[in-house]
């Protein structure tokens, strides 16, 4: 695969059709979560207007040069996690810039927002940010585990680590998807999952009412809504790559955006039924229950 | 019951008259004065001996007439369900009384606040000259009863022209019953 | 003046002395601007329809006023539907609904959590107490004019407003809002003398810069 | 040359004309002692140097004109020079230092002297068994003389008690002498040792020689009939501590030799036994010791055992028992007089109170010299021996010896190196050394003997074994250059070192293959640039540069290095000189000592592994190691491997990295740390490129090296997370790297070794940079703990810039070079065996952001507090190597083939299968590709276009200060009360903080213990009380005999 200027354009177009998309399925999935409560919740096209407007916010305050750059090191996190991966399976217009590297580039490239995140937010002398940081980072060192356990057993099994090449192996029927051949790494990787969606019970890195929302308490006006920008893209391109891996990536838009749906809902379920794990409870559930899924996908592929 | 323990404690303090508010047995509640010197010896005996662990509150009462303010100690007997209080007299003129933040130590917050709502100081509690609720408070203590709230309020903050105010029994009256008076 | 905010002198690691003034070292001391729209119309008009459809309320509440904000949020009344939601930090809400009496002690709070909120940001109060007093009008504690320390854009009366007077005060605020009439925040900033007077006025120990960006 | 009658002939002459001379006259007596002294000294150098220049043969001389064993005869060779010569410069000396002393006692206190050392000679010249009893009896009444004559009033008692065991001593080897002239009909030793055959199996003469044997060896001070000897050391004037230490000892050691070539090799074991016994337990006493001379007593008695071992090793040893035990000998004695005569320097006997002479850098040098020898280091004469003693004890299968023999090594150098840490570190006293120019003299001559020697035996192992010179190796010789130009400021030296290493790498780079020239890179360019922060310190920095050349010397010769010796030696070198380099920091005696003990240890191991699979071969390259035979083979991987592991900080044996990384200074924390631990992983690498997999009990090597590594890399990581010290911190994330790169070694396939290389190069420059930025920071704010920085990002920038690229760089998130490694380590996993391990090496990697976070997050973000708002950026040449190293890891990130290309068809050498593809800048690998410049053009457009954007929207953002936050409301109290910083992960150590009790350092704790503990319970067996020492000696006697005989 090599790079050719086309791949700019295309690559924007995906970026585009992602960040409608993550806009519309965010506020959908709010709305599902409402249902639960039996409120009508937001309406559909609600983070439009929240984004609009936190752009046109006419005042900010900044506390430092890493504090500018946070949401910028976020967004570029989402926008590079999404656009390292191809999005669409057997297009070219929408394998986007995945030429410059495989799985293990996404999977790192996850942390980039994250790192450059909880730096900005650190900066801005919070110590309400610290905390959240300080518990994001704690609870992630287990909950990422059982991904990268199941990383590794799919790369085992297909003998690759090109997303393309796992997804062109599980071509040809459900039955060839992961999920069916490896279902102890998908499993795994899936109670990962929740770990970072930062849903409940795993919330508590930005639990409100304790600590005003944790690592973004002072961001606001445009900063923030770079970060909602990233929040309607950054799940996604976290849900494309598990997708790709574990549910026979997709042909095209219908079965992506159903994918992608279906995926993210596994989250909300669970979401709404649970209540928040304190850190080290959450660390104590990944390592007794996520981790052996994930010792026993490595061994047994 | 609680005669019983006021007839048992007039032998060790000079306790005045038992007031008794509620009889019981359960719920008991009466109250007893005694001069501010045995206090002490009092409440620890109550405490120690007659299982009156916990204090329930301490509060004040401006005499401004006989120019005494009064300490209410009211202590509770879980087991028991009784509470008594005890009151204690103080001159209104620089009003100071011991502290009992040792017996206690939710006292001081009592202290803190008696500091700052009523002027009674009690030397040697526990960051008893802190702002309590108020702050930046320029006036007496405001408990006080010479202390002219309405006064203080309108030189104070400013108002919102053409407020009235209007008693609500007259105002229902002329509104249900116009014919009536 | 409390003691942490003193000017104090300490000693750097290097051994040489110099003095920390809390107040100038520890805060910005720029006042506030007036902030315009956006020189485009059409692009303002956005703008304050997003802001009106987007509203985001400062979960501070600071009297029993409160109490009835609460039910906005849940399945009865669901003020999420109006594009109304509670944000807890000041920096990502932009109306401060205050809930009630307010307390000289709890004022300073409030005008804290205002200016740390960004421009355009608005002022609802709420029940009779923000208006003129209420039945605090004797208080020797409680302001009885909320416009006196911080530019109101609309008050809604009651003692207790109900829920649904909130709600519909919400949307007169929304057409408010969208007609470019919200301005509270540059209306704070142009009469910036005259708030700070007035709040000076009843918050005797003030120990904070003038403006808490 | 003169006739060797002439020293026992001047000593008398000498004595019988002071006896004549004027009582008062004290001045003349004492010129007529030095000049007899001097005399003396003359003829065995004479002979020396007839037998080393021009080749003269040994000459008997027969007294009486008779020849034996009718007559006395004296032989002089080169042994007899040898000792003859030792003897009498160290009375020379003695008697030099001791001018106040011996004129003050008159002339006969001067006469004695030279009667005692007359009896020496004598002992050491004669070859006739009653002339030896005379000697001693001689040696024996003039040594009384000589403690008698000291002016501390415990000598007298001292004094008496060794006359009661001299008494014995004499009456055991009398009446032996009487039996084995019985059963021999001869007094001569030579004539009886070739008779012995025929007489060895009559009991009669067996008993005789264990009567002497016995006698002999009691002079020897063996356990535990030492207590006389502890007594004398203790209380006697320390210049004949340094000659009872050094001349005594020689001779009744040579006494000994004498007496076993007579007994023959069924006598060895003894003297093994009581040698190594005595070695054992000299040293385990002196543990706990306080008294300094008493110290140097127990050391005394420990070395005298070690070469009674070696000559009950005779028979392995053979012809080359001389350069052993004359090794070890000289060694010995040139260091022991040294030492004592020290000891007359310094006022206080404690040993704390050695910190006196820390204002005489001459002086330190001579006591560093001194424990160097006693502790067998590389350049002296005692490593040549002990490395061949090793290799033939190790060759002919005596391993439990050999590891007595090391242990005992490893606590003498513990105690001397405490000792030395204490001279450097502890208060100094108030009274300052004023050595008198006759008392400095005989130790600077000392020293100066001791590198000759050094220089010597370097010579004599090149003749006899092969082995280079060290001494004329060029970076040794380099370094110690230094030594001679400590006088000079420290910035003419740091560019003179800086220039000398990398004039050095490009002599010499095309000498090396593409893995050695990436750590000669490491070494020599990478120590080039880490010196540049030397700039930053002024004055004359002394002791620095010598220190930090000897390593890097060291470094370059352990690369260079084609035979195990010339490894070892390298090996050793790196090793002092880090020792003394991480010594340096303000607090690091403690940890600089267990460096160097779990350094020794780790060396004792390679030592042993070596000679192991040299199987007694005098040059065994390294490369041989992969031919070493199969059933020694996974043993030698065993001892080599845990060597190499000890340096690289494997869990277990990391318990000295953090505090050695931790209190080392500025610029020395980054050398330590980023370039000295590669040295460990070089081991590893030369060791694996020979031997590969190896199986010991079925269980493969590797894979455990494997589970080690795994579990390093999780712990290091994990301990890391719960520092309050940044640099410490630091310290414990350099275990977890180093777990990484030993999980890459022990994969053992083409990608993982090329990881493990990855994290070699990367590891080096950003721990690099981040112990220079750390240490600038501390430097500046007086504090190395984290939580009392905070929001120094505005006042140190180009520090934070250092720390940001290098977190990002550590944590492996790309663009930066760190995610190479993490993609190569994912391509490797892939294609190896094992699966298990991983597991635990996954949980490591995202704990590294834990500590990582905190430790930009503590320091940099967050709130500035009072004391701090005035600081400043580091010092220019703390932060320059800072931006180098930045724009190192930007260009490494970029082009990871500069470096990596060349290797990975080097490795195809040793796994052909797996290597990458380089093709552009894409790489390739058999599971995926990877483009490093594709990269980081992607991210820096996104970002780039962003950040524009967001510059666009938010242009009108008003700058705030600290205090301008949120805080429900309320307003923050104080900076320190708002920096949330320390116990920063506290939900973690509820969760995992189990997994780092301190397991590791309790263990090792409560062995030291244990040595301290049962080492000072057991010396109470000496209770000064003299019929308990008379008891000692009949307690001995019986055992031996029992045992023995």
């Amino acid at each position: 695969m090599q790079f050719d200027w086309m791949k700019i354009p295309y690559a924007l177009l995906t970026l585009f059709i992602v960040v409608n998309f993550g806009m519309i399925l965010t506020a959908l999935v709010a709305k599902i979560a409402a249902r639960v409560g039996r409120r009508r919740g937001i309406r559909i096209w609600q983070n439009y207007a929240d984004l609009f407007k936190n752009y046109g916010l006419r005042s900010s305050i900044t506390h430092g040069a890493m504090f500018y750059l946070g949401p910028v090191f976020r967004l570029t996190g989402g926008i590079g996690l999404l656009l390292f991966v191809p999005t669409i399976y057997g297009s070219y217009v929408f394998s986007n810039l995945s030429f410059a590297g495989d799985l293990i580039l996404a999977l790192y490239f996850i942390f980039f927002g994250t790192l450059g995140m909880a730096l900005g937010a650190a900066e801005s002398g919070h110590p309400h940010a610290a905390i959240g940081v300080s518990r994001g980072l704690s609870q992630v060192t287990t909950a990422e585990l059982p991904l990268a356990l199941a990383v590794f057993s799919v790369a085992l099994q297909y003998h690759t680590l090109s997303v393309t090449a796992i997804v062109a192996a599980q071509q040809g029927g459900i039955e060839h998807w992961t999920l069916f051949t490896n279902p102890f790494a998908v499993a795994a990787a899936m109670l990962a999952f929740l770990g970072s969606m930062m849903r409940p019970p795993f919330d508590v890195v930005s639990a409100p009412q304790e600590i005003p929302i944790g690592p973004p308490t002072e961001y606001h006006s445009s900063y923030l809504a770079m970060m909602q920008t990233n929040r309607a893209i950054f799940p996604i391109a976290k849900i494309v790559v598990y997708m790709n891996l574990f549910f026979g990536g997709a042909a095209s838009w219908p079965v992506f955006c159903l994918k992608v749906f279906l995926i993210y809902m596994v989250s909300v379920f669970i979401g709404v039924v649970f209540p928040r794990f304190r850190v080290e409870q959450s660390i104590r559930w990944f390592l007794i229950w996520a981790l052996p899924l994930g010792v026993l996908a490595i061994v047994l592929v | 019951m609680m005669r019983e323990l006021h007839e048992r404690l007039k032998c060790l303090f000079p306790l005045g008259e038992l007031t008794e508010q509620r009889r019981g047995p359960p719920n008991e509640l009466a109250f007893v004065s005694l001069p501010g010197a045995y206090l002490r010896p009092a409440l620890l005996h109550l405490r120690d001996l007659e299982g009156f662990t916990h204090l329930v509150l301490l509060t004040a009462v401006d005499w401004l007439e006989e120019g005494q303010f009064q300490l209410t100690y009211l202590l509770s007997n879980r087991t028991q369900a009784r509470d008594i209080g005890l009151r204690v007299f103080l001159p209104r003129d620089g009003a100071t009384m011991a502290s009992i933040h040792d017996l206690w130590p939710t006292a001081a917050t009592y202290q803190r606040e008696l500091r700052e709502m009523f002027g009674i100081d009690f030397p040697d509690s526990p960051g008893v000259n802190d702002d309590f609720i108020l702050e930046g408070w320029i006036d007496m203590p405001p408990y006080r009863r010479d202390f002219d709230t309405k006064r203080f309020a309108a030189e104070n903050f400013s108002q919102r022209p053409g407020r009235t105010t209007t008693d609500p029994e007259q105002h229902m009256k002329a509104k249900l019953y116009p014919g009536e008076n | 003046m409390k003691e942490e905010l003193l000017k104090r002198t300490v000693k750097g690691p290097d051994g040489v002395e110099f003095e920390v003034e809390p107040l100038r070292d520890y805060y910005c001391e720029a006042a506030p601007t007036v902030m315009p729209g956006a020189y485009i119309k059409i692009v303002e008009d956005l703008f304050n329809w997003a802001r009106a459809e987007s509203l985001w309320i400062l979960g501070f509440g600071t009297g029993c006023g409160a109490i009835e904000m609460r039910p906005l949020m849940t399945p009865r009344f669901d003020a999420y539907r109006y594009g109304i939601q509670w944000r807890p930090t000041p920096r990502q809400a932009n109306l401060l609904v205050i809930s009630g009496y307010l307390s000289v002690k709890t004022l300073k709070r409030a005008i804290r959590a205002y200016e740390q909120m960004q421009n355009p940001k608005y002022v609802v109060g709420l029940g009779s107490c923000t208006i003129n007093g209420g039945m605090y009008w004797d208080s020797y504690n409680t302001i009885k004019r909320l416009d006196q320390y911080l530019p109101v854009d609309l008050y809604i009366t009651g003692c207790m407003p109900r829920p649904e007077a909130l709600l519909a005060g919400f949307d007169d605020l929304k057409n408010l809002i969208r007609a470019g009439q919200a301005e509270g925040a540059n209306q704070y900033a142009e009469n910036f003398d005259w708030y700070k007077a007035n709040q000076k006025q009843v918050i005797h120990d003030w120990d904070m810069p003038d403006y808490n960006w | 040359m003169l006739s060797p009658l002439y020293l026992v002939a001047a000593a008398l002459a000498a004595s019988f004309t002071l006896g004549l001379l004027n009582p008062k006259r004290s001045g003349a007596a004492y010129a007529i002692t030095l000049v007899t002294l001097a005399f003396m000294a003359w003829v065995p150098a004479g002979w020396l140097w007839g037998f080393m220049a021009e080749g003269a043969q040994p000459v008997e001389i027969y007294t009486a004109g008779a020849l034996p064993p009718y007559a006395i005869n004296l032989r002089m060779g080169l042994a007899e020079a040898a000792m003859t010569l030792l003897i009498t410069l160290t009375g020379l000396l003695s008697a030099l230092y001791l001018k106040e002393s011996l004129i003050k006692l008159g002339h006969r206190g001067m006469a004695v002297l030279m009667v005692a050392l007359m009896a020496f000679c004598g002992i050491v010249l004669t070859r006739d068994l009653f002339n030896l009893f005379v000697f001693f009896e001689l040696a024996a009444i003039s040594t009384a003389g000589l403690i008698l004559l000291s002016e501390d009033e415990r000598a007298l008692s001292a004094g008496f008690k060794y006359l009661i065991v001299s008494q014995l001593v004499s009456t055991f080897l009398l009446i032996g002498i009487l039996f084995a002239y019985h059963a021999s009909g001869t007094l001569n030793l030579d004539t009886m040792a070739s008779a012995r055959l025929p007489h060895g199996s009559a009991p009669s003469f067996a008993l005789a020689f264990f009567l002497m044997f016995i006698a002999l060896v009691t002079e020897l001070k063996p356990f535990p009939a030492n207590g006389w000897a502890l007594d004398i050391y203790e209380s006697a004037h320390p210049a004949y501590s340094a000659l009872f230490s050094a001349a005594a000892a020689t001779a009744s050691l040579y006494a000994v030799d004498k007496l076993l070539l007579v007994g023959g090799p069924g006598w060895y074991p003894m003297a093994t036994g009581i040698g190594i016994t005595t070695f054992l337990a000299a040293n385990l006493f002196a543990l706990p010791q306080g008294n300094d001379r008493r110290l140097l007593g127990y050391s005394s008695l420990a070395q005298i055992g070690l070469i009674l071992v070696v000559l009950g090793q005779r028979d392995l040893l053979g012809e080359g028992t001389p350069f052993i035990a004359f090794g070890l000998l000289v060694s010995h004695a040139v260091a022991k007089a040294g030492l004592y005569w020290l000891s007359g320097l310094v006022g206080g006997r404690s040993l704390t109170d050695w910190a006196a002479l820390r204002g005489r850098p001459l002086l330190v040098f001579a006591f560093i010299s001194f424990v160097a020898m006693l502790t067998s280091l590389p350049p002296f004469p005692g490593f040549y021996a002990k490395w061949e003693l090793v290799r033939v004890l190790a060759g002919e299968g005596r391993l439990a010896l050999l590891a007595l023999i090391l242990i005992g090594a490893l606590v003498e150098a513990g105690y001397l190196f405490r000792w030395f840490g204490y001279m450097l570190k502890r208060e100094a006293p108030a009274e300052a050394v004023n050595g008198e120019p006759h008392q400095v003299v005989p130790v600077y001559v000392a020293v100066l003997a001791g590198w000759v020697l050094g220089y010597f035996w370097g010579e004599l192992s090149g003749v006899g074994l092969g082995h280079h010179n060290l001494l004329l190796s060029l970076p040794l010789a380099f370094a110690l250059g230094f030594l001679l130009l400590d006088w000079l400021p420290a910035w003419v030296k740091n560019t003179l070192a800086i220039t000398g290493m990398v004039a050095f790498f490009f002599l010499t780079y095309a000498e090396y293959d593409p893995l050695r020239l990436i750590f000669a890179l490491i070494f020599l360019i990478g120590g080039a640039i880490t010196l540049l922060a030397s700039y930053d310190a002024h004055g004359r920095r002394i002791g620095f540069y010598p220190a930090a050349m000897l390593m890097y010397a060291g470094m370059v010769m352990l690369v260079r290095a084609n035979d195990s010796f010339e490894f070892f030696a390298a090996w050793e070198l790196l090793t002092l000189g880090s020792y003394f380099l991480i010594l340096r920091g303000k607090h690091s005696e403690p940890h600089a000592l267990s460096y160097i003990l779990f350094s020794l240890g780790g060396a004792f191991l390679i030592l042993a592994g070596f000679a192991l699979a040299a199987g007694g071969a005098a040059q065994f390259p390294i490369t041989a190691l992969g031919q070493v035979a199969p059933a020694v083979a996974p043993w030698v991987f065993l001892l080599l491997a845990t060597g190499f592991m000890t340096k690289t900080a494997a869990i277990g044996l990391h318990i000295w990295l953090p505090g050695a990384h931790a209190e080392a200074e500025t610029d020395v924390s980054p050398m330590v740390s980023g370039i000295l631990l590669k040295a460990g992983l070089f081991g590893l690498f030369v060791l694996l490129m020979a031997m590969g997999k190896q199986r010991l009990y079925g269980v493969e090597l590797t894979h455990v090296l494997l589970w080690v590594a795994a579990f390093t890399a999780l712990l290091g990581n994990l301990m890391a997370v719960f520092q309050e010290d940044a640099k410490r911190l630091l310290a414990y994330s350099s275990i977890g790297q180093m777990g990484y790169a030993l999980f890459g070694l022990a994969l053992m396939n083409h990608l993982g070794w090329l990881m493990a290389l990855m994290f070699v190069i990367n590891h080096y420059i950003y721990k690099s940079m981040l112990f220079l930025s750390v240490g600038g920071v501390a430097k500046r704010t007086g504090t190395r703990e984290m939580y009392r920085m905070g929001g120094l990002i505005r006042l140190m920038p180009l520090s934070f810039i250092a720390v940001l690229i290098g977190i990002i760089a550590i944590s492996g998130v790309p663009p930066l070079s760190g995610f190479g490694g993490r993609w190569i380590f994912y391509n490797a996993i892939l294609a190896s065996d094992y699966r298990l391990p991983m597991v635990i090496l996954f949980l490591a990697g995202p704990v590294a952001f834990l500590y990582l976070f905190r430790l930009i997050h503590s320091i940099f973000l967050g709130q500035l507090k009072d004391e701090l708002r005035r600081v400043k950026e580091a010092p220019f040449w703390i932060a320059l190597p800072q931006m180098l190293y930045v724009g190192l890891l930007l260009a490494f990130a970029l082009a990871p083939g500069l470096a990596l290309r060349r290797v990975d068809t080097y490795l195809n050498l040793f796994f052909p299968e797996g290597g990458l593809h380089w093709e552009g800048f894409e790489i390739t690998s058999d599971y995926g590709y990877w483009n490093p410049v594709a990269i980081m053009i992607v991210v820096a457009v996104i970002f780039v276009s962003l950040f524009a954007w967001l510059l666009f929207v938010n242009r009108r953002a008003q700058k705030v200060k600290q205090f301008n936050i949120v805080f429900s409301a309320e307003r923050p109290f104080r900076p320190e009360t708002t920096h949330f910083a320390w116990n920063f992960f506290a939900p973690y150590r509820k969760a995992l903080g189990f997994l780092v009790q301190p397991y590791a350092t309790t263990f090792w704790g409560a062995l030291t213990d244990f040595l301290h503990t049962a080492g000072d319970l057991a010396r109470r067996l000496y209770d000064g009380n003299g019929q308990s020492y008379a008891l000692h000696f009949l307690a001995f006697v019986v055992i031996v005999f029992g045992v023995g005989v």
